[in-house]
């Protein structure tokens, strides 16, 4: 292991807090779109849909359509998504086996996946099943989402606690799929995988954060292309 | 547009939303011809269903006949076997089947497990441009040719099948052991378009099959680049039981429904 | 091409027809088995189960449970076998897509296929595919079923127009599978394949019909094992 | 027997029969410990659902349980983590999962793609044992576990998969290229046994599902030597419509039905 601390003093600004990230990176999901969200921050998003826009949201264990979650008590055990959680049945849905399910993943038929991260490294790495020294992990859907979905999309905190970075130059962490992130989403920063070049791409900012101080936090050194955005 | 564009009963729940789903709008065709204009010379094509007239697109041949674009491959299983034998028609139709693209010399390729019935009296259409050397005939086994359709949609390059082991069709392919048994590697198998054939839609494009119509039709909707599918019905988003969805809306681009009381099957 | 005609006097009592190929058939099949039919005399064997069997059919188009057809002109195409016929509605019926349908058959879950053949050989090859001086054939199901299910019967006339031999030492027509066949029920005899050791045991003789008979018709070396029953 | 024996409505059209369907009535168990009784030590078994209530052959596992035998190895999906995070689980009830087979010292073994939660307090079951050296975990990715359980029931021995490339799970697996993309190879999965949940058997065994309770089930079904099946309700033949069949009754080999009113979800 060789987790490399970023440089960093205090915080310039508040950081995002995880419903904001999620309201970010729904900014990016385009209607009618084929949707997997993971649990944690990316779930999130579901809750921050522009107007008009809206999405077909799959779940692993067999569910096309779902959308707001049951009550609590009333949720159904067999209508469940894959964080185990009860949706409401709602007109539109299907329901299919794990086979169908993870045909539609593995043949490239999801139209983005947001997911979380424990790394991201340069040319779009990405590790989120097992921290190293626990020793053991769970895989689930992710590497089938991460390997096979048309755009993958990070949504997570910058970095680990202790300001430990999170976005590497490789990772140190056992990989979920190798090359496939498309864009970061935290709580200080958007940027864009160059994954054809090995560049990170510093997009947009949290407010009152400046690119030396995103770059502080971030062992990758990042590229700008034009100008840097406010996130929003 | 056949489908009402009223907002539908699954927007009750939404607060904020104003614009009604427009993806199952933009997937509806207003007629056949519409539904497979952009086809083009040279391209693959399958063709749902299993061979007879339950579940085969057929008002969508019939507009790509009408296309009259050349040069075409088409994918199918049963194939070209009904206008001769009258081969899953009901007795008092004139059976239609891929094998018009042969006869009007648009297809210079099929791919399918059954091309030709027993008897060569009179020919079929497959079989006479075969003869004649207009058109190469490649025989996959039904179950091989279905398994590497639903390969190409899940994701699956290739795969190992016990069938064809020791027959023509094993020639030039990998033969590998496990467990002791022979096995042949095949390849999964895509196209340009998909035309299939279901009994609903709902419209946001989920598909609900009846009895033996599905078929090939499930698979083919994974396996191409475009889907087109032809329904007896569209209706409102919620109209398909989620139970009974065969199809998933993902995998569907465009719908066309077919006139009421249509008399063809 | 090699297709050796056997020596052959005159028949020395009438074949059995058609039906009474599909009885003989029919007799062996076992109560609750999952059954695929062929078509021509194979299909024949539904009409003549024993008393008290009932089987499951399978047919390759995505249907289990069927029975009888359809009268004439009541028909419907969504109701369709693999023979293209129209069986009627019963209870109990499945309806599944070819995916499905072909895991049933590849997967070894079919119990019994009763098959024509062309040529069958003394180690249980079968050819029913296409004959070769016609250049093109038709193999829809026959390959899958031929190779994986649990137990090949092959329901055909003995020999072909003039007397040619349907059951020789090695296959001259395109194989469908090798190794295949278990037994085979003819208008003459009924012949069980022990594919082990290459041999092929003459179980019955049709009404009529004796041990030489039959061996005049056949290009295989036939052995017996006990008696020479009568077909019934 | 809570399957009546009258003559079916299928039974009609029959002249020349006699006896009743034999198959249907030999399928069904009177009990949950009748039906797992044969299961010896060392057996591997598959249990269905996906994790959470819906789905899991909940009684068939607490009947293994009380059997007692040991060495056994579990296929599951998410598995042994309902217990300490309550996942898929209503909030009122005591979750139930495969962890109570690690628990009781049974297993030895689980082939899973999601064995622990991101928490580890409290220690799952499995990580528990696993910890001690009294389990073998094997994490294999959800995909590729349910498609090498389909593969097993499809006779399919091996397919490529794009999934794992590039991560632990790619070690000591071949590699090989299909147009410019790097696959995995992976074998079928099969069992000795598989643990199902249905809402309705009818009495032939086709089973039908519900909602996302479908999951694991349906391909396990197809996978394993014996396939046992836990239902709310066997209803006669025909008590199933024929196009919500999601097992057909060949795969199923035994059937037992819960009590009604089972509290136990």
């Amino acid at each position: 292991m060789n987790v490399t601390p970023a440089i960093v003093g205090n915080d310039p600004a508040p950081r995002l807090n995880r419903a904001a990230i999620a309201k970010r990176a729904a900014r990016d999901l385009v209607d009618g779109s084929t949707v997997n969200l993971g649990i944690g921050i990316p779930a999130l998003c579901a809750d921050f849909l522009p107007n008009g826009v809206e999405l077909l949201y799959h779940a692993e264990n067999g569910i096309l359509g779902f959308k707001e979650l049951s009550a609590p008590g009333e949720g159904d055990p067999n209508l469940m998504d894959a964080g185990g959680k009860f949706p409401k049945l709602v007109p539109g849905m299907a329901f299919f086996d794990s086979v169908e399910s993870f045909n539609l993943i593995r043949g490239g038929h999801i139209d983005v996946t947001v997911l979380g991260a424990l790394q991201v490294s340069r040319n779009g790495d990405l590790a989120n099943w097992m921290i190293p020294k626990r020793g053991i992990g769970s895989i689930g859907g992710a590497m089938d989402l991460a390997a096979n979905a048309k755009r993958v999309v990070i949504a997570m905190e910058h970095t680990a606690r202790g300001d430990i970075t999170k976005i590497v130059n490789e990772c140190t962490f056992p990989l979920t799929a190798p090359g496939c992130v498309d864009e970061i989403i935290t709580d200080i920063a958007v940027i864009k995988i160059d994954r054809e070049n090995g560049r990170m791409i510093l997009r947009e900012t949290a407010p009152g954060w400046s690119f030396a101080d995103v770059q502080a936090r971030t062992e990758v050194t990042l590229d700008t292309v034009g100008e840097v955005g406010l996130m929003a | 547009m056949r489908v009402k564009t009223q907002r539908s009963v699954s927007d009750i729940h939404r607060k904020d939303r104003t614009i009604w789903l427009a993806v199952p709008i933009n997937k509806i065709s207003n007629s056949f011809a519409d539904a497979v204009a952009d086809i083009p010379s040279g391209a693959s094509i399958m063709i749902g269903g299993f061979g007879g007239a339950g579940g085969q697109p057929t008002r969508l041949m019939m507009a790509l006949r009408e296309l009259g674009v050349g040069d075409l491959t088409i994918i199918g299983n049963v194939a070209g076997i009904s206008k001769t034998t009258g081969y899953g028609w009901p007795d008092h139709l004139y059976p239609i089947d891929q094998g018009m693209f042969f006869e009007s010399g648009q297809a210079t390729k099929i791919i399918c497990s059954f091309p030709v019935p027993g008897t060569t009296n009179p020919l079929s259409e497959i079989e006479k441009a075969w003869r004649e050397g207009n058109a190469q005939v490649d025989i996959v086994p039904q179950g091989t040719l279905i398994e590497r359709i639903r390969a190409a949609g899940a994701g699956i390059p290739a795969f190992y099948t016990p069938t064809g082991v020791g027959t023509p069709v094993a020639e030039g392919k990998e033969h590998r052991e496990f467990n002791g048994r022979t096995y042949l590697l095949e390849q999964a198998l895509t196209a340009d378009f998909a035309l299939i054939r279901a009994q609903k839609a709902d419209a946001r494009g989920n598909l609900q099959y009846i009895g033996t119509s599905r078929a090939f039709n499930p698979a083919m909707a994974t396996a191409a680049k475009v889907t087109i599918v032809e329904v007896d019905e569209i209706v409102e988003i919620g109209g398909i039981d989620p139970e009974r969805v065969g199809t998933l809306s993902t995998y569907v681009n465009r719908i066309v429904q077919r006139e009421a009381g249509d008399p063809l099957p």
